[in-house]
């Protein structure tokens, strides 16, 4: 790598459809955002709203058909990736940018053994040999502190528990050390005490390896603890972008503050009669048909005429992004 | 990155083609070799059914006189050694082997069906015994075993069908039995028991009906199958018996002599066969797709 | 309390691990191992624990949906572990189950107005225009439109499938409702849809509820008293807010410490505990959990402990417990 | 050209013979094939096409003659002709051979189809190792003609009738190699045959081939010297003559008689006018024109002239119920008869026509069935497998059936006792008239032939118009062979007399 | 694995037996015997002759005498004597073996060194022209009635080149020995092979839209690794199934090319046993044909095994 860039990537305008039969998906609209080193960004949204296709997006891996990226430009470390050719995408994917999926159990060849795995994603980039590039498998085993390296290397993925399994698909995914890593929702099919190790180990790597780290989840909690800064997308949308301290202490969108509010707290101490939640009335729009304007309009207590409208991503101070006519007033009315 | 006509892309992908008979379009656009494949089996189908008017002459008929007529207005796929209108046999023929095809299918696949479910549903002993019959069924060469069926029963249409029926049944028992393993296991089928249903009822109106898209997709895919048996059995002397003009009948035996100087004799009712199977083929191939979930693109 | 509608008492099921050329057993799955607890009317109690502990099990072997391997189900005092298939029909009416996939929960094949109004006619309850009017009204009750009950399932999204199933549930007038991870499939925002109309239902018709989750929040907020399982057995039973505040297993403990709290203020993650869940064909021997433990005795190897009352209606299985108190 | 010594003949066989000993046989899948093993006492000329009393001549025999009233028939034998396995070949083995044909060994044939031949037969004496008499118990000049056929030829006394099933020994022109079922039959050349110079070829080798059309391409293709004989059908004649113009092909009547057996015991055949009228409807130009292009012959029992020795003349064919050349006035008769009986254009009579499901018995079954619908008769094909059909036949369950005689010699005693006579196993109709009877007694003894076709004639008339087993027609059927095969003669009055293979040569 | 392994043997004898039972009453159901069929071709019945010879074939005992009789023999290695040829049945049906092999086994190699690679090829191009003409080829494959494509080519074949491809039992050299089993192979080949390549597209299909080929990707594999080595290995097992599968109708599909081509192997060896109900010959035949397909199942589970380190059939 030539010169060290700061901020790993720069996603502008980021727009991915989907051409189905039941109509046009505009799972990813105009979405823009970047990564600087070592940093975590979350995006969260409920399920469908566009998550995994971005990053899918980033990789280049939108499945066409039926989906297509329309426009944009993703640039990792100055290099506009939406502009490569097939070949030069494929020396950049496992190498520079990686990407962890949310099932571990389906996400590895379950005919490969998990040390072959691994020295495949190396030896694609690296000019290794065999030998060579089995014992980095082995080191990566080892990093993502699976015991007994050497021996799990020779296994096949069906031998290894859920945990295990998502920790050698991380071993792979840094396998190459890239500068971005995407995880998908990556501790979402494990159980508690598993994703707390997961995630404590992902971020540790991160800051030791200096990697940009883009975290999807639909999990409030885990943003909380892991993220630098958030996205949260609805339908397809940036609806806000903040800190995440700005986002937990101030959220500024109205759907932002209705999930805060609907999510069921562990009471931290003497809280607890059984109440209700508040919800958030209604269901998530089909992607195909939008309502005009602001899309969570029809789900909002503050909606007004002009939301049929759809607002600007404006700053709210601070960096503090949000999409919202009336955001200021969101605090006081919920 | 190139201009994108959207309405092209969801042109392509289908996205006019809402409900009903556009949906169909849409479809047989999207599956022509499916849609093909329909318009052969309906062809066919239609054939069978109004083989009485579309045919010229009597299929039976003998007439010394016209004997291996070379193709003609008159005779447009020729007559045979006994001066029976080819065209005319050929579809009737249709009507036999719609018979034969959609009589063992159905027969072989309600017996299996039955099989399936039980075994399937009732697992236990039922099920090792059903599985161990079925083992020795498809053990035995399918052809064998309706050979030495025809022979059992003599040559018949009836005993055809039932012959080529009997070695479909483990095949049919089979992917209903996987199925219906399946489907035991999906909470619907917990949920119909704890509101307490009896185990009879949840198989029939829980679980069969939701085998019926692997149901259909192996049937359309048996139907080319058993007719192409019958007119094995039929080369082999023993499918159904003349005068009927069964198309693996026309085509076997003393037909085959006819290679070279009549080769209409053995083109034709070859090329009905294989067309009529290969619609069939056509067809199963595509419902497969529509009707797979885990198929759509 | 009133007397308990749903007693559970040394619950134990078993499933046989075969192999061999007889298919003979070489091992048990050791499911559900000797759990005991009991619902009265009225109450929600949580049961959580993770993935593979039991807790499903525990909730079809309540509804006979598997035979238990020993113990004993009492519902309203009768006990119903082994009544025959007849004799059990009217008990049904009783108790019913809402599963945690609304897609799988569903016949793909039935119109959701068929689906919720089975029930019905499976006990001659009603038929025709009374079995319509009837399902029209469960509709409303879980707040779906009468006009949807011609629609299939897959036309409904992911919050509208679970109502169905849950007016399903409530079409035979039950007493007590077994919610296995009603909620874990749905949406963040449709979760508290959910969640809520149980609340109401139980407020307005007094149901009980056996209330499964894996996610700790979600039973905190709806249960009245909550049940922590692990690998089988019930480590840790109290009132809600007891256990929270005061919770008694190092498993308790680890398990709400995993808890990503919604607040970037609040401590960071850190694992309390190492290493993957014990298979249970296999259990370790003694405290199942010794293991992972971080506080783990040479007493926790062989010996097992039972679930004992530390006081206030708090039960817990540890040997650290056993008169003291926390394990802190 | 002179012949020539040397060469494998390869044949195709039509099908697989169950065993090799001919005597256990009644088809000609076993004479082709296994002729070349042995000698007869007596054989017709093999290189004339038609089977005659006068030409008739001596194999193992040198010389034979009738004496004492024409009641004992007395052979010299040849000298010096051995077995294939090396031993002597005297007396013996002819009296052996015929008292186990009659019944009268210890040894017993598995099956023994041709015992009636013998009937006549007192006892077999011998004098000597070279003298042979047949004692008879009244004259039977036909004997002779029995003798002489493909069917009769002379078994080792020192050979099991098991073992000739298998491997066979004679001491005919060819010595069996190998016989692999459904495979290859294996024939070498015997180079100690008795008659010097012969065999030309070195050897003959079939190869089985069931599927017609394959074997005929094959043959096209010059895989095959020579066809199976007379298996050549007329449209599969003209083909070879078109795709192998150098082929020899000869066309001749093989003395099988396609007829139909009626079961005149029950309903609806026990009834004589509807027997009739079934005869009457018959258009048996139609037959021979569908399944011959027009190559066949129409006759009574015997076998038609000029191939035939015994048929009718024309006209008094033609004066028989239903062989009159007017068809439609035969099926207007024939209605009338049926309306006699009850049926009517309204009231239509379903029968079964029942035949075996080979092509040659199922194609003139079809078309007879096609013509019994201008008489009111609905038929149905009822084809049956063979291993059921002389069962089925046996237990008179059957109808109609349409059924095919093949004629061992062309000579009416052979005919006429093996399928009309009362109690015989052939007799499958069961057709039982004394005074017929009497007239066979007659003609068989009659020595005069100008006489005794005269008996004959007015014989086979009186079995048409009792309708005791219609013939249809007469079949002819081609054999073909490469035109490098000289020496084969196709015998025109029988399909199971021709085929010693001791002329036959390659020119090549 | 030793357990699954006794467990799997013990049903397969369990199956055979079943076959044992079903073949041997099967026969007897079916009307006529030997007997009826030798009279018949002797055009004449001696009730007598019969009885003599019903008796001297055993066809006259008790079935479960005569059932016992033949599968003590059978265990023992002792097949009996043909009906027919009076041979040693096993003398009859030996030599016959390797031709069927032969040809069944250039069938199956022909199926699957053809189905597979097209097979993956149509469904990596799925949609396209190609895959749209592999699939109608594929699938007139399945069309075509085998006896009548072997006519088509014995006719063509001769009319072109005035060769005839039927079997030679004694071919000269290595390649006329191949030319003898490779036209019939070819035509029976053709079905199995559009069958091949039908299940490896499915198959295919199927697994290319697994989670783990999408990993493949992103690891920046290219597509020909990802369709033949990631996506290949796994479409695999289905495809295996289904040539096991194939190897009991290959029989069937054997008999009537045999017939055709004139091959003398045992398919239509046994057509021919069954028209002579030459029961030793059926029976032990069929017993055969049974024990090869059953064991053809038995390696595809293995293989199964081989591909798949899922399976370890601990039960
Ligand atoms: N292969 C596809 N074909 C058609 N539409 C698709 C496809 N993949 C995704 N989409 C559409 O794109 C939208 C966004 O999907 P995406 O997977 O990004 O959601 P997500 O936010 O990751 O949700 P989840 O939390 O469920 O993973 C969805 O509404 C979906 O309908
Ligand atoms: N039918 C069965 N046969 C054998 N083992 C079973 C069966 N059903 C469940 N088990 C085993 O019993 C144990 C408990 O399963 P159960 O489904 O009750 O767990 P759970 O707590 O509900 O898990 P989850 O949170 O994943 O739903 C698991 O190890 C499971 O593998
Ligand atoms: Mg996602
Ligand atoms: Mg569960």
């Amino acid at each position: 790598m030539a010169k060290e860039f700061d901020l790993v990537l720069e996603v502008k305008n980021l727009k991915t459809v989907f051409f189905t039969n039941s109509g046009l998906f505009r799972a990813v609209d105009d979405i823009s955002f970047t990564v600087r080193r070592g940093e975590t960004l979350a995006i969260v949204g409920e399920s469908g709203c566009g998550k995994s296709v971005t990053a899918l997006s980033l990789m280049r891996l939108v499945p066409d058909p039926p989906g297509r990226i329309v426009g944009g430009s993703v640039s990792l470390e100055g290099t506009d990736l939406l502009a490569l050719d097939e070949a030069e995408m494929r020396a950049v994917r496992g190498n520079r940018i990686s990407m962890i999926f949310q099932e571990p159990m389906t996400s590895l060849n379950p005919v490969m053994r998990i040390g072959d795995q691994i020295v495949e994603a190396v030896r694609l980039h690296r000019n290794l040999s065999t030998k060579e590039a089995r014992d980095i498998a082995v080191e990566m085993l080892r990093l993502v502190r699976i015991p007994e390296p050497a021996r799990r290397a020779r296994e096949y993925p069906h031998q290894l528990s859920g945990g295990m399994r998502q920790r050698a698909m991380i071993a792979m995914a840094l396998a190459c050390r890239p500068v971005l890593l995407i995880a998908d929702e990556p501790t979402t099919a494990l159980d508690v005490t598993i994703q707390a190790q997961i995630l404590a180990l992902i971020l540790d790597l991160q800051k030791e390896l200096g990697t940009g780290l883009v975290l999807i989840t639909h999990d409030l909690g885990v943003v909380a603890q892991t993220a630098q800064r958030v996205i949260v997308m609805y339908a397809g949308r940036k609806v806000e972008e903040a800190t995440v301290e700005a986002l937990f202490a101030d959220p500024k969108h109205p759907y932002t503050r209705g999930l805060m509010a609907s999510i069921p707290a562990v009471p931290a101490s003497g809280v607890p009669v059984q109440a209700r939640l508040n919800e958030i009335p209604g269901t998530v729009p089909s992607l195909v048909r939008l309502p005009k304007g602001c899309a969570f309009a029809p789900r909002c207590k503050l909606a007004i005429k002009r939301c049929e409208e759809y607002p600007p991503l404006a700053d709210w101070g601070g960096g503090h992004l949000a999409a919202c006519w009336r955001a200021d007033e969101v605090a006081e009315v919920a | 990155m190139a201009a994108i006509d959207y309405d092209v892309e969801l042109r392509r992908a289908g996205a006019h083609a809402t409900g009903g008979w556009r949906r169909v379009l849409f479809l047989a656009q999207r599956h022509v070799l499916g849609a093909a494949g329909l318009v052969i089996m309906t062809l066919f189908v239609l054939t069978a059914i109004f083989a009485d008017f579309i045919a010229r002459y009597d299929p039976l008929t003998i007439d010394a006189a016209r004997a291996l007529a070379r193709p003609s207005m008159a005779h447009w796929m020729g007559t045979d050694s006994f001066g029976r209108d080819v065209f005319s046999r050929i579809i009737h023929g249709a009507r036999i082997s719609l018979a034969v095809g959609i009589g063992s299918t159905a027969l072989g696949g309600a017996i299996g069906v039955i099989v399936g479910l039980t075994s399937g549903y009732l697992s236990g002993w039922v099920d090792l015994v059903f599985q161990r019959v079925s083992d020795v069924l498809q053990a035995l060469p399918l052809l064998v075993l309706a050979l030495i069926m025809t022979a059992a029963l003599g040559p018949s249409l009836p005993n055809v069908i039932i012959a080529i029926a009997i070695p479909l049944i483990p095949t049919v028992s089979r992917v209903i039995r996987a199925n219906t393993l399946a489907l035991r296991e999906l909470p619907f089928i917990e949920a119909a028991k704890s509101i307490g249903m009896s185990e009879v009822r949840i198989a029939l109106r829980h679980v069969l009906p939701n085998t019926l898209a692997p149901l259909i997709v192996l049937g359309t895919a048996q139907l080319g199958s058993t007719i192409l048996t019958e007119a094995s059995l039929s080369f082999l002397g023993l499918g159904i018996p003349e005068p009927y003009p069964s198309w693996g009948r026309m085509l076997s035996e003393s037909a085959a002599e006819y290679v070279r100087t009549a080769p209409w004799l053995v083109i034709f009712p070859g090329i009905a066969i294989s067309l009529a199977v290969f619609g069939a083929n056509l067809f199963g191939d595509a419902l497969r797709d529509i009707l797979d979930p885990r198929q759509r693109g | 309390m009133t007397e308990a509608l749903l007693e559970v008492t040394d619950l134990k099921k078993h499933y046989p691990v075969r192999a061999g050329v007889l298919r003979r057993q070489v091992g048990t799955v050791h499911a559900v191992d000797g759990v005991s607890f009991s619902v009265h009317t009225g109450e929600t109690l949580g049961l959580v624990g993770e993935s593979g502990c039991g807790k499903s099990t525990v909730a079809r072997s309540v509804l006979r949906l598997v035979e238990p391997t020993s113990g004993q189900i009492r519902l309203d005092g009768e006990d119903i572990t082994r009544l025959s298939k007849s004799a059990l029909r009217p008990h049904r009416r009783s108790m019913q189950i809402v599963f945690q996939d609304p897609f799988a929960s569903l016949n793909p094949r039935m119109t959701a107005g068929d689906i919720v109004g089975e029930p019905l006619a499976v006990h001659g309850l009603a038929s025709g225009k009374e079995l319509e009017a009837r399902t029209a009204k469960l509709f409303e009750q879980v707040g779906l439109r009468p006009d949807q009950m011609r629609n299939f399932p897959h036309q409904f999204s992911g919050g509208q499938r679970q109502r169905i199933c849950i007016a399903r549930a409530l079409a035979l007038g039950p007493r007590l409702i077994v919610c296995d991870e009603p909620v874990s499939a749905l949406d963040v925002s449709i979760q508290a849809q959910v969640i809520n109309l149980l609340i109401d239902l139980q407020k307005q018709h007094g149901f009980s509820y056996l209330f499964i989750a894996h996610d700790l929040a979600v039973v905190a907020h709806i249960s009245h008293r909550v049940a922590v399982m692990y690998l089988g057995r019930i480590v840790e039973i109290a009132d809600k807010d007891e256990l929270f505040r005061n919770p008694r297993h190092p498993y308790t403990q680890a398990l709400l410490a995993s808890v990503p709290v919604a607040n970037p203020l609040a401590k960071k993650l850190a694992p309390l505990v190492d290493g993957d869940v014990p298979s249970p064909v296999n259990p370790p021997p003694g405290c199942a959990f010794h293991t992972r433990c971080r506080f783990a005795m040479e007493r926790c190897r062989t010996e097992r402990p039972a679930l004992v009352d530390a006081g206030d209606a708090h039960q817990v299985a540890c040997l650290l417990n056993e008169g003291t108190g926390r394990g802190q | 050209g002179e012949p020539k010594q040397g060469g494998i003949l390869r044949m195709y066989h039509r099908d697989s013979p169950g065993n090799a000993s001919i005597h256990e046989g009644a088809t000609y899948s076993l004479n082709v094939p296994f002729m070349p093993v042995f000698n007869n006492l007596v054989i017709y000329k093999q290189d004339e096409a038609q089977n005659r009393m006068d030409n008739i001549v001596p194999e193992l025999a040198e010389s034979w003659a009738w004496v004492s009233d024409n009641k004992t028939l007395t052979f010299k034998l040849r000298q010096g002709v051995k077995w294939h396995d090396g031993k002597p070949f005297t007396s013996a083995d002819v009296k052996c051979t015929f008292d186990m044909l009659m019944g009268k060994s210890q040894q017993k044939f598995r099956q023994n189809p041709r015992k009636t031949w013998y009937d006549q037969v007192n006892d077999i004496s011998t004098n000597g190792d070279l003298e042979v008499s047949f004692n008879l118990k009244r004259p039977q000049p036909s004997l002779l003609a029995l003798l002489a056929s493909g069917y009769t030829p002379v078994y080792p006394c020192h050979v099991s009738p098991g073992d000739m099933r298998t491997h066979p020994i004679g001491t005919g022109p060819f010595k069996f190699v190998e016989f692999k079922a459904n495979e290859s039959i294996k024939l070498t050349r015997n180079t100690d045959y008795w008659r010097k110079g012969r065999p030309y070829l070195d050897g003959i080798e079939f190869t089985i081939i069931p599927n017609r059309s394959t074997a005929i391409l094959a043959f096209v293709a010059g895989k095959f010297d020579m066809a199976f004989p007379t298996e050549v059908s007329i449209p599969l004649l003209k083909d070879v003559k078109s795709q192998a113009p150098n082929a020899v092909c000869v066309v001749e009547p093989n003395n099988v008689a396609t007829n139909i057996i009626v079961n005149s015991s029950a309903p609806p055949f026990d009834n004589i006018d509807i027997r009739r009228a079934m005869a009457l409807s018959l258009d048996r130009k139609a037959f021979i024109s569908i399944m011959f292009e027009g190559q066949g012959d129409v006759g009574g029992t015997m076998e038609p002239a000029p191939a035939g020795l015994w048929a009718m003349p024309k006209e008094m064919l033609e004066s028989i119920p239903g062989y009159g050349p007017d068809v439609n006035a035969n099926r207007e008769e024939a209605r009338k008869l049926m309306q006699k009986a009850g049926y009517g254009p309204d009231k239509h009579l379903a029968v079964k026509v029942s035949t075996r499901n080979i092509p040659v018995y199922r194609d003139p079954a079809v078309i007879l069935i096609d013509q019994l619908k201008s008489i009111y008769i609905d038929g149905e094909l009822d084809v049956v497998e063979t291993a059921n059909w002389f069962p089925k036949i046996a237990r008179k369950d059957y109808m109609l059936g349409l059924n095919l005689t093949g004629n061992a010699v062309d000579d009416p005693d052979q005919s006429f006792y093996e399928n009309y006579s009362c109690g015989s196993e052939r007799n499958y109709t069961n057709y039982c008239n004394k005074e017929i009877e009497k007239l066979f007694d007659v003609q068989s003894q009659e020595t005069d032939v100008g006489k005794r076709k005269k008996l004959v004639w007015d014989i086979d008339k009186k079995l048409q118009e009792d309708v005791a087993r219609p013939i249809i027609f007469h079949a002819r059927t081609g054999s073909c062979w490469q035109s490098y095969v000289k020496g084969v003669t196709v015998m025109s009055n029988s399909s199971y007399n021709g085929y010693r293979y001791e002329d036959v040569w390659m020119d090549k | 694995m030793f357990a699954y392994l006794v467990r799997r043997l013990f049903l397969m004898l369990v199956t055979l037996f079943g076959i044992s039972v079903v073949i041997f009453f099967l026969l007897r159901i079916v009307p006529g015997n030997i007997v009826d069929i030798l009279f018949a071709a002797a055009g004449y019945v001696d009730p007598a002759d019969k009885a003599n010879l019903e008796k001297e074939l055993g066809i006259d005992q008790p079935l479960i005498v005569q059932y016992w009789h033949w599968i003590s023999g059978f265990l023992r290695g002792d097949f009996g004597y043909s009906y027919v040829s009076e041979k040693p049945a096993l003398q009859e049906i030996l030599p016959r073996i390797p031709i069927t092999a032969r040809l069944a086994g250039l069938a199956l190699l022909f199926s699957a060194s053809i189905g597979i690679p097209l097979g993956v090829i149509s469904a990596v191009k799925q949609g396209t022209r190609l895959d749209y003409a592999l699939r109608v080829v594929s699938l007139s494959g399945l069309s075509l009635p085998s006896f009548w494509l072997g006519l088509l080519i014995l006719t063509a074949s001769v009319a072109m080149f005035g060769q005839i491809p039927i079997f030679n039992p004694n071919p000269q050299t290595w390649l006329e020995a191949f030319a003898t089993y490779a036209v019939p192979a070819a035509a029976v080949g053709f079905r199995s092979a559009a069958l091949t390549m039908r299940i490896t597209r499915s198959s295919m299909l199927e697994v290319l839209r697994q989670d783990y080929i999408r990993t493949a990707r992103a690891k920046g594999a290219s597509d020909a690794a990802v369709n033949y080595h990631h996506a290949l290995k796994n479409a695999i097992l289905p495809v295996i199934t289904v040539i096991g599968i194939e190897a009991a109708f290959l029989i069937g599909g054997l008999i009537v090319t045999e017939t055709v081509f004139n091959i003398p192997g045992v398919a239509r060896f046994l057509v021919e046993a069954i028209r002579w109900r030459d029961y030793p010959i059926v029976q032990n035949l069929v017993m055969l044909i049974a024990v090869v397909v059953v064991s053809a199942n038995f390696i595809v589970d293995m293989l199964y095994a081989v591909f798949d380190p899922r399976i370890r059939y601990t039960d």
